[in-house]
């Protein structure tokens, strides 16, 4: 499946958004995550499904003014 | 003591963390300003960079407390999504709510401001909104909830110092409970003495230290300013007058034949 | 260090003696301010009265170096007569010479000054001559033999901060090596960080902390505004921008498609 | 004889400005003096003798900005 | 020519007709001013008084086209009442659009502005709002139908002139198609000047003129002064420089002897 | 009317002569500034390129009183002797009296300009100075026998407009009998305008003409300006205030329920 | 009946709004007016009943900044 | 003789300042002379006779600001 990941078309297999996640190797890692515009908490990823051109955002922290 | 919702804090300094040299310099400077409240951002994470997996780990030797921001967001909508990534990112309340009109001046978005921060306070955020001088959106965002407010000096990294100085004070004015931090557009300590002197509760910076020649001095520089400021408030300044007056006593002056009598 | 001839001092705030509500408080601002230096003036001894053996005490206490004016002097030979008594007053070759044209500006007489700084100077006084920022009275004064200037920023107790940057800031271009001290009308610490960030060696001041509200507490805050603005001129200063410039990176933002391919 | 001191008519006895400062109570005080608005060293008032109408000034530390 | 809607006028001098000591003196102003434009409110009438009865045919002498304002007003609904009232009474789809945060500084509510703006512009109104330099309020007007924009220098007759010169070169830099007007703070012809350098169309005075010493005469120095800016802008003026310049040929100075070969 | 010395004069703008495009839009510019002075240099004549005739032809048509200047002096005795130089060249007494401390300011240097004013007025010039607000040097000036005095608003050729206007202001209120002029460092109109609402006398402009996009429209510019700065000086200025005051009468507005009795 | 004519109590006999106005002197006059904050048109006031306590608006022209 | 016309070196022949101005085509010209950094009126220019270095200046009217 096609999605949108940060920006960028990327294929996937992963069903939901954990599994995304962990498939890039964020499990454990201090990320937060949207999906079409809208955050999804950590808890409730492996219940929010991927569906083909999803625009995903997965962050972390990075410098700020 | 600077109260921010219900913490308190000793240093009225709140320093950014972009644009250092070296993440060295970013430590020091902290140190040096004896900053408590370090700014940080939301950005996406690169699989393979994982930049902010180590950025992490030097916020967290910095001991300070973290305010995200929303930086670069243009709607309400991304604004109060970065804001809920920022919560569970950050583990924290608080959110340097910043909703951008364009590119070129960096303005607050007014509007989507007062739209995001109803939105954010309803929702248990503490915001923090960069504002401007503005006092139709100020009472609107107290009106949301919010107990701070952060009015821009000058366009962010402008470094011009109090381009609306009438602006700032006659807001001062006007919410007198309200905590009041210039943010964005201070280049000099003097500016941040400045500010500090029309009573403001503090200064977040960011550009002026990260990008000056030693910014583990400028640093220094800030923190000391902001407590001359803040000093100067406390104890009163003397007016400024149109005319001199000798701070010399004239009674006794030698050579003066005038008082013979 | 500043450099005044051949003495070298860690503050650099020179602190007028005049105008403060009691002694103790003279005395505890001087060591809130940290001075090292105090002004003080020549005046009229009356014998019951006596008053200048009682101050003479006070000063002795100060621990500080006196630097004597010649405040109130209208001509060239008030003010090398009453430099001559001072010297043998307060044991010093140092003098503020102060050669005022009209009482409603105290603005300082160019001509008389510059006569009486040739005779002090060839007797061996070390001058520091109360001026402008008129460069062409300033290098008469240079070429009398002051390595010291101390231009006003405004007229004497006006707390009005400095009318003329740009004066200020091309005599200091102009005299990369002499000392320069700003006195006079400085009446805030962001004032006082303003001319140190300009290159200014020093501020001498009196009224603006003589007449606050509370004196010692302003002492100290003129002392860390000096502290802070020589630092930034040592950190050096980033450039005033017309433009905006994002502080946090702006790759990354969350919500941005445009960089789809 | 009538002089002028600190610009006020007296008149006094002394012959010479160091009479004029110990028959003020000046001795070992902490002063300077001027006549007619030259300054006169302390090592010199001995030998400064007053004529009527002098103007003589005698000064001492106060406070100064 | 300056273009409101699809009008044009020669005059760039917008008068408003209160307080003058008389209404001879408005009349003889609005002539000395060659205005062609100028403000008037709706109060309440007395039917023993009947002064707007009065008032009127005054108006109708001066042969201008009149611009109401819905001055007072504190809320969208209030004004957009106001305003229908007024394209009545005076028979013009023109409205200045004013709706005040608060009685102190008379600073226009951002936000009741726009809702206000938006009701109007769907009713045909050509509404010519009185607000801010802010670019996101601007924004908005715009997209409401606006294109006129009617931004303060300064509060209603405090006549300070430009508080925030950034901001309102921000703003025409931004809006290049919107007819701009300053409206209010506006207190000497220098200040009416220096807006019109920088390229608005056109200045709105009241105060400065009807409570000048001589309101005729000032409002010809205004009429004036406008022209001038026009003209400068239209012109183009010198950049400002840090360096001085000699305006005389150096080439050919007699005595200077560098030349020798 | 403006008085230098016994001559009067309608207009108060007096333009320089260099720098133009053309010949001919010098002629335009003075005819469109409608200026009844307009300054001149002495400079060396070359045997073969005779500038110097063809110029003078040139200011004949213009049929203005001319103004020549010592620019480029260094010292007193160089702008003596390029004084009496001018006199005889132009038939006139008039000077404008420059002597110049260096070249990266052009500050006047006001040691040697009182040197020369003095020797010059003893032989019966009519001197106007070049200086600046320094009083010391204005008391001088005036002693020697000047009265007009031109003083600068910025360093020549700068374009920076008032950069001490308390100084202008207290110069006025210090020789209000003399005739004063801002001579140097006007960039626009409303720099002109300001200094005339101080109640100068006179403006004297080139740069900011010359070197105009249009030479031709900023002469009419600063001829309007400085006739509006004159009007309004004369007419009487509203105060500034801190505080906002309603023009539009606040009694009789509609939808106000407080009156209800 | 009592209403509200422009924030002062007034009582009338009017039943209308354009009989007000015209009890009022204005009939011909340049004015305006509003009920209960709502503009009504000229050609709208004889059909506009009034109601005790209504608040009545009747303006003019006046000057203004 | 040598002398220094307007800061440059020349050799004329003049023996005084009047003939040098003639001879450089001046005579009637809007000029006016200094020798040696002093000013010399045109009635006094004949009896201004010239001495080898001498440095002369001879101006005319130009822009000036």
């Amino acid at each position: 499946m096609q999605i949108l990941l940060n920006g960028e078309r990327i294929v996937t297999r992963a069903r939901d958004l954990d599994e995304l996640c962990a498939s890039l190797g964020f499990a454990g890692a201090r990320i937060a995550t949207a999906v079409n515009g809208n955050f999804v908490a950590a808890g409730r990823r492996a219940k929010t499904k991927l569906t083909p051109a999803d625009a995903i955002e997965i962050v972390a922290p990075r410098q700020g003014g | 003591m600077l109260t921010l919702y219900d913490a308190r804090f000793a240093s009225r300094l709140l320093l950014g963390t972009a644009q250092y040299p070296s993440p060295d310099t970013l430590k020091r400077a902290v140190e040096a300003a004896r900053a408590e409240i370090v700014t940080v951002s939301v950005r996406r994470e690169s699989a393979r960079a994982r930049t902010g997996q180590g950025f992490w780990q030097l916020i967290e030797q910095l001991g300070c407390r973290v305010l995200p921001n929303t930086a670069g967001c243009r709607t309400a909508k991304e604004a109060v999504s970065t804001a809920r990534m920022a919560r569970e990112l950050f583990g924290t309340p608080w959110i340097k709510l910043e909703v951008i009109a364009n590119d070129d001046t960096l303005q607050p978005d007014l509007f989507s401001l007062v739209e995001a921060a109803n939105i954010l306070c309803a929702e248990g955020f503490e915001v923090l909104p960069y504002t401007t001088e503005d006092l139709s959106a100020a009472e609107r965002l107290v009106a949301a909830g919010c107990t701070v407010l952060m009015p821009w000096a000058a366009p962010i990294g402008s470094a011009r110092g109090l381009i609306n100085k009438t602006g700032l004070k006659t807001l001062r004015a006007y919410f007198p409970g309200v905590t009041l931090i210039v943010d964005a557009g201070i280049g000099a300590p003097s500016h941040a003495a400045e500010v500090m002197e029309l009573g403001y509760d503090a200064v977040l910076l960011n550009t002026a230290v990260a990008k000056a020649g030693d910014p583990v001095t400028m640093a220094q520089a800030f923190a000391r300013a902001i407590e001359a400021g803040r000093f100067a408030f406390e104890a009163g300044l003397i007016e400024p007058s149109d005319m001199a007056t000798p701070s010399t006593p004239v009674a006794g002056t030698p050579f003066k034949i005038d008082s013979v009598s």
